[in-house]
């Protein structure tokens, strides 16, 4: 019984991680309509930063991590100018965008390996220290992976909810056509967006890094699971990601549950098939049967 | 005997209601209006009509058939055309490829595309030559190798038309078929509506702004207000009620004459 | 788009030009050319490079300081596999037919694999620091590493002498790990022990807690994880911390000993044990690390060995034919190297055995008796 | 010589499956994650029975046919439904299921040790020796199959695959089965990815389930896109740049242990440039959208 309890637990700390991914991928996809695979690359880069400010210049955390904020949510504003919105100027459409992101991740966590080597860098060595309930044990850092995510969500809601800026993005991830007509500047939001999600990846990296350490590649799964978590929340509702990632954290974990553990990958994402199946609006997703014209 | 029969539909989105007890019948061969304001769900009634949105409740008749269980493609075979308010052309694909796209031959499938029998070819053949006999009747027989997206907005709106008739429908729902047309290119298609009624048997329903063209080709109009239908007869006589309409709500719940 | 054809054509025109004609080097006599089909690109590239690679490309430079093989200059050609079968069969044919290579050094499993069929059509002998039996199989093949079941082997024999009632095993999803995990598992269950619990994870996972999980509630008193990589190590005796557990005694392989895991792991790592190849610190000490800068680990020194062995062999065959080198490197006598003297009595696998060492507190490691 | 003819062999095997890559992405749009992993299947299921239960090329290669299309179905059965990025996902999905039999049902693929000592294929008793014949049975299975590819598109079929991939709805209501046009083209598509999966294996003799990863997938991706997608030209050309370029770069002398890093950095900024300035690529007849 402990076992699935910590298997839980387990999952929600994991799960975590995926949904401040999850919600940055999330409100880029909804008001973007961009599927940003470079989202991995941003979060990558942030964790080299963070990497770098701790490891190598020695700054402390209280000034490290809104640096490495910072400075993630500038690297997405430049691919936003420098990649995608060059890109919408010369007609591409969700396809071109994509494959144009993929080609970002795939150019970053190249140029990552030249700089870095595929060693995995750390700036801690050792375990956290951990609390036990009961039988269960987590760490600290776990519980405040869990917390920050869900204080940052809630700040982005309260944000696109409150503010003359978060109701713009709202606008366009509703209705990306209308939003100009009521006086939305569509490049500048879209830039905005990309800063935001980035910041998200950003935060992720710090949680990652100092529990893990970097790695170039570390952006390319997690973009796809963070990806995939959408999917189970359901498209265009951002509650859904945060929703589906602690959810996907929670089944990974759970596939291993009274079977063998070599098939985790493939039970997971068995299940995720099958609830695509059934139900392929996600979770929270409405059913359009009618693209906007 | 009506060969369009909307019965009782009922359209609702989380909670926000489209339509509410719509139903009107449109006669064979006639030309009906649909008229209203924004956002009164003209077009989803004819997005229920196609089947691209399943209605909350009620039944769609078409032909002595129950169609509002059918999926999409199965109405469109049944003989509904459908255009919409934007020409939607397949941008990247040729003028005749566009055309040709609304035919549905025995190509389309793998096994004669690859086999390619005399049935198939003859087929093939005969679909190319009547599209290509419409697209001339329609202005764009020059044009007919060049990409789409070159066409200027209403030669692409002459295509969606054609791409519509390509699949000889018995039933063409047309959804503001004359935004962004010049006043010539109205009248040709005035004309070319009335031709089809009268000469292949078809029938029109239109969702229509230009309250002159409505006037000028309706035999029959309703007026929808707020997803209810709440006037039908005559253009005439809808002419009256929408200017009552209008003196009552305000001019912004009814569209202008233009 | 007239002139993009043109330009297409040209550029492989040229490239099939350039494939079919021999380079000008590839013609010069007297030269011994080896072949390297190794990882060069990838997650564990850096890696392969500090420990395959570069001490592969050692030996060739030792030999040509100490004057060749009978005089005759060793060039060693060094091609990336990726890791893959695909590229490994490229690779293979080029090394044979344009660099008309004496003999492939490849790694890992796929590429060897691929290359086997081609190598032995070809007659060109392959050295693989694999631990693919099939390689030992081959008439051409030679295993420099021993093969994975004497890898499980080693961990049973640890296992049995300290009389451990309740084992485990934390396993990598690679061929090597699986082959090695079955037979301990194999050994063990005939001397009675009992294996509590058996986990999987994927290669280059970076959570393991779901494995560790359900082996803190097996309760194991010795528990056998394996990696070829320490990252990995560094990882799972992190999380193993975090989730409040470790058995008395965890076994490892070698890798462990890597930089990476104290770096990720810290004193975690102290005090674990492991079977390693028995390099040799003497030699890290005179002939690695003066210029290299680091200790060649059990990949390292095989790899260096593999290729020194084979060529201090070649002098003594007393001709080219490949048939006579390798026949003359199997039954060489008398090498001493980086694991020490070793050769490979007759049989197409390294006599090199395991031994046990520990992880010492506060870095380095002790070999334990 | 053996050197040119291998890698001509693989262009040949890329080919095939860069052209029903064009058939599922460039022809229905559908990004396809499933690519390697469907190959993977064909290869595995041919390899199996060549070497377990002992049956010929034919046979074997209809086997690899009729597996490969059952879980093309069941996979389009789910995928199909969803929207243009969430089929991404969906098969992305399927190809995680997938690797992860490779890996695990070690009965059948013998898990991460793979498949060693498949045949030497052989044709109604006569042995295709590995080399040049080899490469002659591939080069005429190329052939074949990007004839049936230019047969089916050059048909109204094309025009419909085209049609759902631009817009959707408009399929839908010219009376398309959107979803059974995909199906269908989805498991066609796959059929030839078996093909190439069956040369593959009779190719390389050896199969493990690394071949069949996500790189893989993204490769034929990237072929598809500089040889340029819908046409017959660019999946020719596409592969042959993928395959011959990095070769290409072992004569010049380049090594070292960052080249194949800088190479595919470079096929990343490709990509990139060119949905800037070639959305078509090289040879294609349909810009990227």
């Amino acid at each position: 019984m402990s076992e699935l309890a910590q298997l839980v637990l387990n999952g929600l700390t994991n799960g975590a991680v995926y949904a401040l991914m999850a919600v940055g991928f999330a409100i880029v996809f909804n008001a973007t309509h961009v599927f940003h695979l470079a989202h991995g690359a941003v979060l990558t880069f942030a964790a080299y930063c963070f990497y770098l400010l701790v490891a190598v210049a020695g700054l402390g955390l209280l000034l490290a991590v809104p640096i490495t904020v910072a400075l993630a949510a500038l690297f997405g504003c430049l691919i936003e100018l420098g990649i995608y919105a060059p890109l919408r100027a010369r007609g591409a459409g969700s396809a071109g965008l994509m494959i144009a992101s993929l080609g970002f991740l795939a150019l970053c966590q190249n140029v990552y390996a030249i700089i870095f080597s595929t060693d995995v860098l750390t700036i801690r060595s050792g375990g956290l220290a951990i609390f036990r309930l009961g039988a269960l044990t987590v760490t600290s850092l776990h519980i405040a992976d869990a917390v920050v995510a869900v204080i940052v969500f809630l700040a982005l809601q309260a944000f696109l909810t409150r503010s003359r800026h978060g109701r713009a993005i709202r606008a366009l991830a509703d209705n990306p056509q209308l939003a100009p007509v009521i006086g939305i500047e569509t490049r500048r939001t879209y830039v905005l967006v990309m800063a935001i999600g980035s910041a998200l990846a950003s935060v992720a990296a710090v949680l990652l890094t100092w529990d893990l350490g970097v790695q170039p590649t570390m952006g390319f799964l997690i973009v796809f699971f963070s990806a995939v978590a959408v999917a189970i929340g359901g498209h265009g509702y951002l509650p859904g990601a945060l929703v589906g990632a602690f959810a996907f954290g929670v089944l990974q974990q759970l596939a291993t549950w009274q079977l063998d553990s070599r098939w985790q990958g493939g039970v997971t994402f068995a299940a995720v098939l099958v609830f695509l199946a059934l139900r392929p609006q996600g979770l929270f997703g409405a059913r359009l049967n009618v693209r906007k014209a | 005997m009506p060969i369009l029969e909307v019965k009782s539909l009922d359209l609702s989105f989380g909670g926000l209601r489209v339509l509410q007890q719509v139903s009107f019948a449109v006669e064979a061969r006639s030309i009906t209006s649909l008229v209203g304001p924004n956002g009164a769900g003209k077009t989803s009634v004819f997005n229920v009509i196609s089947r691209l949105l399943r209605p909350s409740a009620g039944e769609v008749w078409f032909d002595g058939e129950r169609i509002d269980a059918l999926r999409a493609d199965e109405v469109a075979r049944r003989g509904i055309g459908r255009m919409f308010q934007d020409p939607r052309i397949f941008a990247g694909m040729t003028v005749l490829e566009n055309a040709l796209s609304g035919a549905r031959l025995r190509a389309n499938h793998p096994w004669h595309a690859l086999v390619r029998d005399r049935r198939t070819r003859r087929e093939w053949r005969e679909a190319e030559e009547r599209v290509s006999g419409i697209l001339d009747e329609l202005g764009l027989g020059g044009k007919r190798g060049e990409r789409a997206e070159s066409l200027s907005f209403a030669e692409q709106r002459f295509l969606s038309f054609a791409r519509c008739l390509a699949g000889e429908p018995r039933l063409l729902l047309l959804d503001e078929p004359t935004v962004g047309l010049d006043a010539r290119s109205i009248d040709w298609l005035i004309a070319r509506m009335r031709h089809l009624v009268a000469a292949r048997d078809i029938t029109v329903v239109l969702v229509e702004h230009n309250m002159d063209v409505v006037l000028t080709i309706s035999d029959r109009v309703h007026l929808l207000v707020q997803g209810e239908v709440v006037a039908s007869g005559s253009a005439a006589e809808i002419r009256q009620h929408a200017k009552m309409i209008e003196a009552y709500l305000g001019d912004r719940y009814v569209a202008a004459d233009s | 788009m007239k002139k993009t054809r043109l330009w297409f054509g040209i550029a492989i025109g040229a490239l099939l030009a350039l494939g079919s004609r021999h380079p000008a080097w590839a013609q010069q006599k007297g030269e011994i050319k080896i072949g390297l089909s190794q990882i060069a690109s990838g997650v564990a590239a850096d890696y392969w490079a500090r420990q395959v690679n570069k001490p592969a490309l050692l030996a060739i430079d030792d030999a040509n300081e100490k004057g060749g093989v009978n005089g005759r200059k060793v060039v060693g050609i060094l091609e990336d596999n990726q890791g893959s079968a695909t590229t490994g069969a490229a690779v293979a044919h080029k090394l044979i037919e344009i660099d008309k290579v004496s003999m492939i050094f490849v790694a890992p499993t796929p590429a060897v694999l691929a290359t086997l069929p081609i190598a032995e059509s070809a007659h060109v002998p392959v050295i693989s620091t694999s631990i693919s039996p099939k390689v030992s199989a081959s008439p051409w093949g030679a295993l420099a590493q021993p093969p994975a079941d004497r890898q499980g082997l080693a961990y049973a024999k640890f296992v049995i002498e300290h009389k451990f009632q309740r084992v485990a095993d934390l396993t990598g999803q690679s061929d090597s790990d699986t082959i090695a995990s079955k037979a301990f598992h194999d050994a063990v269950s005939k001397a009675g022990i009992k294996v509590v619990d058996t986990e999987t994870y994927e290669v280059n996972a970076q959570d393991f807690t779901a494995q560790l999980t359900k082996i803190r509630a097996a309760n194991p008193d010795c528990l056998l994880i394996q990696s070829l990589s320490g990252a990995t190590y560094g990882f799972v005796l992190k999380q193993m911390a975090q989730l409040g557990f470790r058995p008395p005694t965890i076994l490892t392989y070698y890798q462990i000993a890597d930089p990476q895991t104290r770096k990720l792991a810290g004193d975690l790592v102290d005090g674990i044990y492991f079977i390693e190849i028995p390099v040799d610190p003497e030699w890290n000490a005179r002939v690695f690390r003066p210029r290299m800068g680091y200790d060649a680990d059990g990949n390292g020194a095989l790899a260096y060995d593999a290729i020194a062995l084979y060529l201090d062999a070649y002098a003594t065959a007393g001709s080219d034919d490949p048939q006579k080198v390798r026949a003359a490197m199997l039954n060489y006598k008398g090498y001493k190297g980086a694991v020490g003297a070793w050769g490979y009595n007759g049989q197409p696998v390294t006599q090199v055995q395991y031994r046990v060492a520990r992880m010492k507190p506060g870095g380095g490691t002790e070999i334990v008796p | 010589m053996g050197y040119l003819v291998t890698l001509l062999t693989i262009i040949c095997i890329y080919t095939m499956l860069t052209a029903a890559m064009d058939l599922i992405l460039g022809y229905a749009g559908l990004f396809s994650f499933v690519h390697a992993a469907l190959c993977g299947i064909g290869a595995y299921s041919a390899a199996f029975v060549m070497l377990k239960l002992g049956w010929g090329l034919v046979p074997a290669t209809l086997a690899a046919f009729a597996v490969t299309a059952a879980v093309a179905q069941a996979t389009a059965a789910v995928t199909v439904r969803l929207d243009e990025h969430y089929f991404i996902l969906g098969t992305f999905c399927v190809a995680n299921v997938i690797l992860s039999i490779f890996e695990n049902w070690t009965d059948v693929t013998n898990g991460t040790s793979g498949l060693y000592g498949i045949p030497v294929a052989s044709l109604f008793g006569w042995t295709i020796a590995p080399g040049l014949p080899f490469l002659g049975f591939c080069a005429v299975l190329t052939a074949a199959v990007l004839f049936v590819k230019w047969r089916l598109v050059s048909a109204p079929l094309g025009i419909t695959l085209q049609a759902t991939r631009e817009d959707e709805i408009v399929a839908w209501v010219l009376g398309n089965n959107v979803r059974q046009v995909r199906t269908v083209i989805f498991v066609i598509g796959a059929t030839i990815t078996a093909l190439a999966g069956v040369l593959l294996a009779c190719f390389l003799r050896y199969l493990d389930p690394t071949s069949f990863d996500f790189s893989f997938t993204i490769l034929i991706w990237a072929a598809l896109f500089v040889g340029g997608s819908v046409g017959t030209l660019g999946t020719i050309v596409g592969p042959a740049i993928l395959v011959l370029f990095p070769e290409a770069l072992r004569f010049v002398g380049l090594s070292g242990p960052h080249v194949a890093n800088v190479q595919q950095a470079l096929y990343g900024l490709l990509l990139i440039l060119l949905m800037m300035f070639r959305p078509q690529g090289f040879f294609g007849h349909h810009s990227v959208r």
